[in-house]
């Protein structure tokens, strides 16, 4: 796919169809892939990587790329093309100036999953359709199948369509049904001392770098209320349990409706927050209370918390499902 | 040098837990991060903890002082806890080094008092690496993994801990398991270092080489036109900083309980956009602007002003942590190849 | 099982609407009608003017409960506020409750202009319900706790 | 300086004038009466209010002057607001002193000096030219070039007039940007009156005011015929401990508040521009 696609990249800057591209570009020992903008065939055959650790959604680098100067190629996997679409319902992009080629994805490895393995001293990762050998200084040959290794999000796929693009490269895939619900259910099934006690324990290790606000592809605030000086929360730190708790609901809340499930936020957090779980909470109970609604399929339907309809349940709902009190 | 069957770790951590607070590196939710300890807790398998150990000596958050108005009267309060006596067991060499960067930041003239405080009152009892990750490159800085510094030093190799002090807090702390240990030539210890050195130069980074920094002045390295690409996908979060061990930089803050006015400082990133935000504006507008603040600070301009040692230890925490994978590492290979 | 504490004295923080909500506060009042001394009353233009920030900060503040009142749906004095408002107190209270909120901490009430006895009678029920609660500990910022 | 760097002690506003429609001058001195802390000219305090911040001002009183400090502050922020509406009495909150101040004892010895300051940047050249006046044996002629948007906006007035335009050895010039009734000075920005002027160059120069100000008037001088050694200005930037440790105001190998506030222009040339 990687030859593919910097074949394709190369005929459209040579075109003069798009003036820059959007992509991966390799690291120093395999999985440290970095999103960058290529601007010449020479770049792309140098670095441009897209492989089982390609794994950053692109989506959020076109709201400023896609406001500079000329057409921008952007990769997007189906993750990445709900993100983007949810952007264009929110006018945060400009569209005609984003050429999207579709790349069908079949889940990305997470290195934390395969060093929580006891892998460690990686000096080479090979990949073939569904496994991943890894060469060590410590002159191991490991092979895990990748289905073990990939992130949560990628275990519990909910598409692997690519929602909007100008053109495909290779099958686009379809909408999966997922069990990615399973995980807030089980949550919902505990007590609230336990679902507490879970919450404190995960929410304790948050060193509020706001790595999973700057990363999600709907947090594009111009000025974040945890920025603002004026907001009265903008405190830098975590400093207890309470401050801990009101980021992560408002960093959630925010992004209630809008959120397409994209999974960066607990891929990027360093202390391996399951932030998702948050996010994953709002669209489960949106979906059951005001009907299905996946953000960034479309462009036109309302996302359900700026919508209403006349016979909405009472908020009391709340206190009268579950039965654990 | 003295030696202790691992079979007796837990009544070594027991006594040392006897008469100081003990933090050892545990394994807790997948991850090693350093706990106090716990009868019955065990030392984590894993190469480095999560966080780094700077926690211990400069803590996230800290309160400074409370400041109370009334009407036209100030009352300011002095809150600090006395700090008791504690030892921190299994820092890693790099960590330990991170010691001495932010000692040079804390300690010089004016003394910080809260940092001093802390300093005084820790022992540090280091633990030699054997199973490096592709991440490290403290050796890059002069670092030996095998070889930690520390007031104590310990190995664990043949089903043995090896230890020794090499200040006299680690005297003291030998003191309190002195009927546990027995002298030992260390010839064990010397036949893992040999192992480890080894394995060490077959690390990927293993010849990243940072002094090549120096070859540039101040300004070429500022105006390289490297930094534009080298931060494009910076995402301005504060991962790198806060699971940095020799960032140092702060903020002072305050937060009104309603009753009283708490003045702390807290971990601040310059990757952060209100990092010199002031009244009139900003003075850096830019991602790039602030990217390149962190890495001059670590590679330049720190070393200008303490005899060119740099701001950075080569724990890996950063390349293993960020969002997108763009590091110091990657920093210091392009600004090099800008020089040759 | 929570201690029957006598000497507990919760605060509330009831949001009323300006049109409908705190209008029948008033008429609560001008008919003499009892409740608590503990709900303090912030008046806000509207149900949906309510941030769910808002309801955090009450409780970092030291509120034990938080009650957001407003105008019945269809009523709205901008037609639509508190349909919005419902949709948003709804997600907001299942994810309190998701973090293992105690449940019972935060409700909405519609109440009318009109309605000075069911303000009442509302504010009475809540103010039972959160001191059989008890002291709101799973949301509570210490440093507004200490003198 | 402040034994513990970063917990204040407490000070007292004794007295507050009205300078200018937004600058107004506090003066503070220690509970039991007396200064705070000593201080050299140039040379910075932090203050803070509780609720309001803390916030890094120069200190415009002479250390000759040993009863008090006072402080120019204009109002353009949260804590310069709430510090602008207390009244006489108030307590606040105040360390330092911060920064390496003029080199008065030094480098300015002997030497003619030349003072160019816009607006609220006469505030830290305040100081030192009082500093000088009090002692005036080790100094050469003083010149002070003054502007300011209006009459209104010129800081300290009164005290230019009745006190700077008196003495021997200094001369005063002011200026304003636009003509106003009742003026009857230089109209023009400062950078520009200063070229007119055209002062000697075996003078040692002190420029303060807002960053373009000073731009334009180290181009002048340099133009005039000054060295970039001969050139000194101070400098503020966003500061939180004072000490050079919180990394906020580092420029290059810099601290502004340690290494700073005060900088010689050919310093000033080799750092990034940062500020």
């Amino acid at each position: 796919m990687q030859d593919k696609m910097i074949a394709r990249a190369k005929e459209l800057l040579r075109d003069g169809a798009v003036n820059r591209v959007l992509g991966w570009k390799t690291g120093e020992f395999v999985y440290d892939i970095t999103p960058a903008v290529f601007t010449s065939a020479e770049e792309l055959d140098r670095d441009f990587v897209f492989d089982a650790f390609t794994a950053a959604n692109l989506s959020k680098y076109l709201v400023k790329e896609s406001k500079k100067e000329g057409k921008v190629l952007a990769f997007l996997k189906p993750c990445d093309s709900y993100s983007f679409q949810q952007l264009i319902k929110e006018h945060r992009v400009d569209r005609e100036n984003v050429y999207i080629v579709g790349i069908p994805c079949e889940g990305k490895v997470d290195i934390e999953a395969l060093k929580a393995r006891g892998i460690s001293g990686i000096t080479a990762i090979e990949e073939t359709a569904d496994a991943v050998t890894v060469k060590t200084v410590y002159d191991e040959d490991i092979t895990v199948a990748k289905q073990d290794v990939l992130f949560e999000r990628c275990v519990n796929c909910k598409s692997k369509k690519v929602v909007i693009c100008d053109e495909m490269l290779g099958e686009n895939g379809e909408i999966v049904d997922s069990d990615r619900f399973d995980a807030v259910a089980k949550l919902e099934a505990m007590t609230p001392d336990e679902r507490f006690a879970f919450w404190q324990n995960e929410l304790s290790r948050c060193i509020r770098c706001n790595a999973c606000r700057n990363v999600c592809p709907a947090c594009t605030c111009e000025k974040c209320v945890f920025d603002n000086v004026n907001s009265g929360v903008e405190h830098k730190v975590a400093a207890n349990s309470f401050e801990e708790s009101l980021f992560h609901i408002i960093r959630a809340y925010h992004v209630a409706g809008r959120c397409t499930d994209c999974g960066e936020c607990s891929r990027v957090c360093p202390q391996h927050i399951p932030l998702h779980l948050l996010n994953r909470k709002f669209i489960k109970d949106m979906n059951e209370l005001y009907g299905e609604y996946q953000a960034g399929a479309d462009t036109e339907t309302r996302p359900p918390l700026v919508n209403f309809s006349m016979d909405d349940c009472e908020p009391s709902i709340v206190y009268q499902r579950g039965g654990n009190a | 040098m003295y030696q202790l069957s691992l079979d007796n770790l837990q009544n070594f951590f027991r006594q040392i837990a006897a008469h100081e607070k003990l933090y050892i590196p545990t394994d807790k939710d997948n991850v090693a991060v350093y706990a106090e300890y716990a009868e019955g807790m065990q030392l984590t398998q894993k190469l480095n903890t999560n966080r780094s150990a700077k926690d211990f000596f400069f803590p996230q958050t800290e309160n400074l002082y409370d400041l109370r108005m009334n009407g036209k009267n100030l009352e300011i309060e002095d809150t600090r806890e006395a700090c008791e006596d504690f030892v921190v067991f299994g820092v890693r060499a790099c960590d330990v080094r991170s010691f001495a960067i932010l000692d040079k930041v804390f300690l010089a003239d004016p003394v910080d008092s809260y940092y001093k405080n802390r300093r005084e009152h820790g022992t540090v009892v280091s633990l030699a690496c054997t199973r490096p990750e592709e991440t490290c490159f403290c050796q890059s800085f002069g670092i030996d993994a095998a070889a930690p510094e520390g007031d104590a030093a310990c190995w664990i190799a043949d089903g043995s801990l090896y230890i020794k002090a090499n200040t006299e807090k680690g005297e003291t702390l030998l003191s309190y398991v002195a009927d546990l240990l027995t002298e030992s030539d260390g010839s064990a210890v010397a036949a893992q270092q040999e192992k480890t050195r080894q394995l060490l130069a077959k690390l990927p980074l293993a010849n990243t080489d940072f002094e090549g920094m120096k070859k540039t002045d101040l300004m070429a390295h500022f105006k390289s036109p490297k930094w534009a690409g080298l931060s494009e996908a910076c995402l301005g979060c504060g991962t790198c900083t806060f699971v940095c061990p020799t960032c140092q930089c702060y903020d002072i803050r305050e937060f009104d309980t309603g009753s009283c006015v708490k003045k702390f400082r807290c971990w601040d990133s310059c990757m952060y956009s209100d990092f010199t935000l002031m009244a009139h504006g900003n003075s850096r507008n830019s991602q790039l602007e602030r990217f390149r603040q962190r890495f001059m600070h670590k590679l330049v301009y720190f070393p200008d002003n303490n005899d060119g040692v740099f701001g950075c230890v080569g724990c890996g925490r950063c390349l293993a942590k960020c969002p997108i994978s763009m590091n110091i590492v990657k920093v210091e290979k392009a600004l090099e190849v800008q020089d040759a | 099982m929570q201690v029957e504490n006598k000497e507990f004295k919760p605060l509330i923080v009831a949001f009323c609407c300006n049109w409908c909500s705190y209008a029948g506060a008033d008429l609560a009042g001008t008919n003499r009608l009892n409740y608590p001394a503990d709900v303090k009353i912030i008046r806000v233009p509207c149900s949906c003017r309510v941030n769910p920030m808002f309801i955090l900060r009450a409780f970092q503040r030291g509120a034990d409960g938080v009650i957001i009142c407003g105008c019945h749906p269809g009523d709205c004095h901008y037609t639509t506020g508190n349909y919005y408002a419902r949709r948003r107190m709804t997600a907001l209270f299942s994810m309190l409750d998701y973090l293992g909120i105690e449940k019972g901490r935060t409700r909405v009430e519609w109440v009318s202009a009109a309605e000075g006895q069911r303000f009442a009678e509302t504010m009475n029920s809540f103010v039972s319900t959160i001191i059989s609660l008890g002291e709101n500990k799973r949301l509570e910022d210490l440093r507004c706790k200490t003198k | 300086m402040t034994k513990e760097t970063l917990i204040p002690l407490l000070g007292v506003v004794t007295d507050i004038r009205a300078d200018t429609p937004d600058v107004k001058t506090f003066r503070v001195e220690a509970p039991n009466g007396g200064k705070v802390f000593e201080h050299i000219p140039g040379q910075c305090a932090m203050l803070s209010i509780p609720g309001a911040g803390e916030g890094m001002f120069s200190i415009t009183s002479s250390p000759t002057n040993k009863e008090f400090m006072e402080f120019s502050i204009k109002k353009c922020g949260k804590l310069t607001s709430w510090l602008h509406q207390m009244e006489v009495g108030q307590e606040i909150a105040i360390r330092g002193p911060y920064g390496n101040g003029f080199p008065v004892d030094t480098e300015f010895q002997g030497k003619d000096l030349l003072f160019i300051a816009g607006g609220i940047g006469l505030a830290p050249l305040h100081s030192v030219i009082n500093y000088c006046r009090d002692n005036r044996d080790k100094y050469g002629k003083i010149d002070i070039v003054y502007g300011s948007r209006s009459m209104d906006d010129l800081v300290d007035y009164k005290e230019i007039i009745d006190e700077w335009c008196a003495e021997d050895g200094i001369d005063v010039y002011l200026t304003i940007d636009r003509a106003q009734e009742g003026w009857d000075g230089h109209v023009g920005f400062v950078p520009n009156y200063v070229k007119e002027l055209g002062f000697d160059t075996n003078k040692t120069a002190v420029i303060c005011g807002p960053p373009i100000m000073i731009k334009f008037t180290l181009a002048g001088l340099v133009e005039l015929g000054f060295d970039k050694t001969q050139v000194y200005t101070t400098m503020e930037l966003r500061m939180k401990c004072g000490v050079g440790k919180c990394g906020r105001c580092n420029i290059g190998d810099k601290y502004v508040c340690k290494d700073g506030p005060v900088f010689r222009c050919d310093q000033l040339a080799e750092m990034p521009d940062e500020y």
